[in-house]
């Protein structure tokens, strides 16, 4: 049989009964709002207040402007110890403070942090020891602090393997009846990785809580979100998972520390994750060893550090009378005798027994790596007989 | 009725699980459907399913969300469904599971079991029947087991999900379904000791898991070629067990490694390379490997020319100088120092 | 300095001026319509006309259905010959027709499909020799048609990773400036998978032309949908990456069809990858070695006999009088034919030369590699003398 | 003036993408920084921003875009930043690059580079400095390329770039400032040669890539003890050159190999096996090897005595049995058949 073409131009008989009323929006509650969430503006002034996330008392925010000035200083200190050769590299996070400090503040002292390389100072703003925060890049061991004791697992460097990580150490605490949140900073640049998306799908099909933080500092070393990802933001990868999301002003600090207490309740309330993009700004290169000038303007640059975000809350702390000259020159003494008592606890070289890189391969060493410790004891005792 | 392998591994995590009520078993359609392989069969109808569940299908994230689980007291056992689907979990393996202990000088440690059913001669279409445990055991902080009978594959893997240390379970998928007359539960030796499965005086087998058999059989073979063959099975092979495997080598003064992978930097050059570190003198003839080709799997029309048979053991064991050839080391002296 | 109570519930000096005003919704022309896209009722009645999808024209539809028909006697003879040992395995997509021939239609000879281990009926619609595209499954060789002349890649089983080739492909067709078009089919478990996530934001980045066509048949061998995720639907996972996307119902052939061709033509247009999500039906148990009683109900898969998209279409075009008893009967013919040749054709075991095995691994074969031919070549000797 | 090994990497990629217009470079970080090690510095610049350009940061992404470029007609070279940063990508590896040729009888090839900066002695953190060789070098259909001279990096990477097969060129990363007078372009022994990079009467020392300097050095050092130590440059692991090797180790009748990967299943275990399958009756020891320790790879403080040394190069040569210690073999001759 062939089609007449009669046939085929025949109007179809079409049903006549309404179609299925439209199912309700199955993004509500789950898609960011457009713009990034800002309770201070660049200038310090506060906006219009909002009922989606109330402020922050101003006893917090005065604890995170105190912590963010003490963690520049650190960070300012960690890479001039770069120079004088006491590191051997150093990530910064200038420009990222209210990020870093953010994070802790919104968690409890159990909750666990999943940091990566960038997060020293949000390490040392949750009370860990920088000298053993540093010791990762100063080179005597790899994760100087101890994990469970800290409740903060080794700084991560395989970009977003920590996201998977959380979501099982979360829905483990879950588990056993434990009501840990855990929260996890990532990069930018991270989030294409496959990690990224299997770790918080994880989460999002146990409903494990955890607070994804994304930390859009716009590169990843060089390469710019542009080459990262073509979705309206970040946040908006949320709703692939059914997680709910929110962006916020990265460099306004009582929004983030307002959106990320909003996190962590969900999250702590057995609701599941949340997917929080703040939009940030790296004011240094990379590391100490990158060059940034290679890839990025110096006007950009500039343009940020009219939204620093120390200055910003000082601003506003100010404004408030809750913070005035006394008080500003008394936490940056703090942070100087904090920076400077580092100083000297990372002068001079720390010893490290060659022998214990034997002991914790495995809990017992194999009979190959008795075998081999051995061997190395000996040249050890070769050498000293030498040197001797 | 004679027990299989795959009913004593399935019952070494009932027992686990009923031991331990920490340990969780989970993966890819081990929970209602209990595995395609069936080693998980009734775990979830008897423990629930919050023992014994079901993932996401993404391999880095079973990896990562145990280590995650481990972080919290709880002792992960998860299914890779076949061997080359737990490549995407390379990174997990390699960066975190076997190094998170060092990392943090014990304070994290990952007591974990990452089952792999591996290997070939089941027809299996490709990326069905990789040999991978190479890539795991060139990586320290990893354990690598690999039972051959069916009173290993229960004792290994009770050890293994109560080893503090992480533990690549390798399984021999051709096995699981062979039979043995035994009684459950079964405590074979520890880690690290490898096994004389059949004593002989004239050469040693060395070989692991589905390689074992074929080892076997060929010792059996050899009896009419008047070859007395010993085989050692490895069964761990991370922690390597040297002191039995040299003891027979030194006895018997001949040895061919068989393994079922390709051969080029696999398990079996390994174990060549330490039986003549340490059996030198003993050697009448240079220690030969029977391995798969350095082939990618082939598809099941061919596999059986790519696997160790007992004809290629047989030809390896014809070529270690049984003629007594007058030693030729003449020939090079002269260029020597 | 401490906060006075006084000062801390002073009230805070708020800008007056309004906030910026919002931004415009970014994910217009992103997220896909809360419900799928559906042309034909279940019954075969025509549902009211909708400018966003035209109808596909009679003619097309009627060689879908042919193909259809054609693609499910050839699933239900591969089915047959692993029952007779013809076959290793075979995972049939019975159920899934309008997905399997809907977008091989949707293509032009020269675009490029990603087919899995399921598409066995997608590709013969496609006109792939079946004998060729059973050739993984009898087991002779692994990729029995050529992928390069079929613009076909090999039927992935690695799931997921198909979703970056695809990117590569297309990306690299038109650098080269070629309008090639690469369809992926994937399934709803593997966009769990990293490669996904890596694949579509590659695609999308790269502005690639190509179609991500996930069937959700509902489940991954034994897991439902509900483990796999808790997005309002995987379609709602384009928005993560700036992709529009839409959902489809998956046993609407004419939905399917023009869903389809718009996706095709979005990505013929430059305007990069399009996401689609066909809700569909897996009849069969994963594969003739899977029992599939043991993870759902009989219930649910007789649910789904109501939605079977043959006779949906083969309704549809008798009531638009282009098929009839006769023409059915035809087709019906074809199909018979198409599965008698195959039948004959897998009669008989193949041969496959041993030595080939060391042909392909590289252009040419390594010294180690002529060494271990050898060596089999000697075997095989060996052995036809002992025989002989 | 000298010109370095970066130096000598960068022209062969700007050469390759003058030759060949087909040539496409990418990764992260390799566009306008050019790389993190300026392997790639200049050529976005040169061949613009569709010839050399940044990705979205995942290397899974990255070689399986690779790979679709390749079916496509191109000829992608990718860098994976770091060493351990391609594990993620090790399922397109291992699963599609290594085996899509074999898979499709030759229909499609992928005639692609994985430039991989690999290995330690450079001071950096934690999964900066993993030697993966041996992951690829056990996987078929993969070729793996390693050089030690400025002048091989260049000529080698050309290579590479027009090979038909996959490619993984591993570069070692504390040689990429070490400097050499040269002309380029230099062109050296093509794939699958080893090279004898001093030659010597005594015994062999087997390196490649990062060990071949220090193989170097103990040769020299050794003279001091009197041995005359010939070097052998493995240069490309996949294909090996037997030839080359065997001939060395008869002549010398003795052989270390110098790895800086873990030794437990690394390439120095796959030559330690194929120099004693070939070599046996040449040899006057067993042959020996210096590895890194079978352990994660230290941090920076440690690695000096995780990486082989001059000194522990030396200890293995003095224990290839210099003292003409009487044949030993009767000891075990009584338990042989
Ligand atoms: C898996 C992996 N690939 C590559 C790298 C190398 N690397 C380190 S940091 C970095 C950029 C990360 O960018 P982003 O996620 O935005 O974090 P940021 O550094 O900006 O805080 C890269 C590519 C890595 N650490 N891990
Ligand atoms: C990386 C990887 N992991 C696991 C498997 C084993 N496996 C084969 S099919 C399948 C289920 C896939 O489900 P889905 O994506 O929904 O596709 P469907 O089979 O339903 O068409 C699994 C787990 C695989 N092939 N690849
Ligand atoms: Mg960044
Ligand atoms: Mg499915």
């Amino acid at each position: 049989m062939t089609t007449t073409p009669q046939a085929a131009r025949r109007a179809s008989p079409r049903k006549r009964r309404p179609v299925t009323p439209t199912a309700p929006d199955p993004t509500v509650g789950l898609l960011p709002q457009n713009d990034p969430v800002r309770l201070l503006d660049p200038d310090g002034t506060l906006l219009p207040a909002r009922a989606d996330y109330p402020e922050p008392s101003v006893e917090a925010l005065r604890e995170m402007y105190r912590r963010m000035v003490v963690g520049r200083r650190f960070d300012a200190q960690a890479t001039a110890l770069t120079k004088q050769g006491r590191l051997a590299v150093y990530p910064s996070s200038r420009g990222q403070e209210a990020c870093q400090v953010g994070g802790v503040l919104a968690l409890r002292y159990d909750d666990w942090v999943f940091p990566t390389y960038r997060e020293s100072m949000a390490l040392t703003a949750r009370g860990i020891d920088p000298v053993e925060v540093l010791t990762l890049l100063r080179g005597d061991w790899h994760c100087g602090y101890d994990p469970a004791r800290q409740r903060t697992a080794p700084q991560c460097t395989p970009l977003a393997t920590q996201c998977v990580h959380a979501a099982g150490l979360a829905y483990g605490e879950s588990y056993q009846g434990r009501d840990t949140v855990a929260l996890v900073y990532i990069g930018d640049g991270a989030t294409s990785e496959g990690d990224f998306h299997e770790g918080v799908n994880f989460a999002a099909v146990f409903k494990a809580p955890v607070v994804y933080f994304v930390q859009n500092n716009r590169y990843a070393i060089s390469v710019p979100l542009s080459r990262q990802t073509a979705a309206p933001s970040l946040a908006h990868k949320g709703v692939g998972y059914g997680v709910p999301s929110e962006q916020v002003d990265g460099n306004d600090p009582m929004a983030v520390l307002a959106v990320l207490t909003r996190a962590v309740a969900h999250a702590r309330a057995g609701k599941g994750p949340f997917l929080v993009e703040a939009h940030t700004y790296r004011m240094e290169a990379h590391t100490n060893a990158d060059d940034a000038t290679r890839y990025r303007d110096a006007d950009e640059v500039e343009a940020w550090r009219d939204r620093d975000p120390v200055a910003r809350l000082e601003t506003y702390l100010r404004g408030r009378d809750v913070l005035d000259d006394a008080a500003v020159a008394e936490i940056a003494e703090q942070a100087e005798t904090y920076a400077a008592r580092l100083r000297e606890r990372m002068n001079g070289q720390p010893t490290v027994d060659p022998l214990s890189l034997f002991d914790h391969v495995y809990a017992e060493p194999t009979a190959q790596l008795v075998e081999q410790r051995e061997q190395v004891r000996a040249e050890l005792a070769a050498a000293a007989e030498g040197d001797a | 009725m004679a027990t299989t392998m795959a009913t004593a591994l399935n019952a070494a995590l009932a027992d686990a699980m009923l031991a331990d009520e920490r340990v969780l078993v989970f993966g890819e359609d081990v929970g209602q459907l209990g595995g395609v392989f069936r080693i998980t069969d009734g775990l979830q109808a008897r423990f629930g399913d919050k023992r014994c569940f079901d993932t996401p299908l993404a391999e880095a994230g079973i990896v990562g969300f145990a280590v995650g689980l481990a972080m919290s007291g709880l002792r992960p056992v998860v299914e890779m469904q076949f061997d080359a689907f737990a490549y995407p979990a390379f990174e997990q393996i390699a960066s975190h599971v076997a190094k998170l202990r060092n990392r943090t000088r014990g304070a994290l440690s990952v007591p974990m079991v990452i089952r792999v059913p591996y290997a070939g001669g089941i027809g299996g279409v490709e990326h069905h029947c990789d040999s991978s445990e190479a890539y795991y055991a060139h990586t320290p902080g990893l354990k690598v087991v690999t039972p051959s009978t069916v009173d290993d594959a229960y004792s290994l893997l009770r050890e293994a999900i109560d080893d503090p240390d992480p533990v690549v379970f390798m399984e021999p998928k051709k096995l699981y379904f062979a039979g043995a007359e035994t009684v459950l539960p079964a405590r074979t030796e520890p880690f690290g000791r490898a096994v004389v499965r059949r004593p002989g005086r004239d050469a040693t087998l060395v070989a692991y898991g589905p390689a074992v058999p074929v080892a076997l059989d060929a010792a059996e073979a050899a009896r009419d070629e008047g070859w007395d063959l010993e085989v050692v099975d490895v069964r761990t092979i991370v922690p390597f067990d040297d002191a039995t495997v040299a003891a027979s080598v030194r006895r018997t003064g001949r040895c061919v490694v068989v393994q079922e992978a390709q051969g080029f930097a696999g398990v079996g050059a390994e174990i060549a390379a330490r039986v003549q570190e340490r059996c030198f003198h003993a050697l009448h003839a240079p220690v030969l490997r029977v391995c798969g080709l350095d082939i990618p799997y082939p598809a099941p029309m061919l596999e059986h020319t790519h696997l160790p048979s007992v004809d290629r053991v047989l030809d390896a064991v014809a070529r270690l100088q049984w003629d007594d050839q007058p030693d030729r080391r003449w020939l090079t002296e002269g260029s020597a120092a």
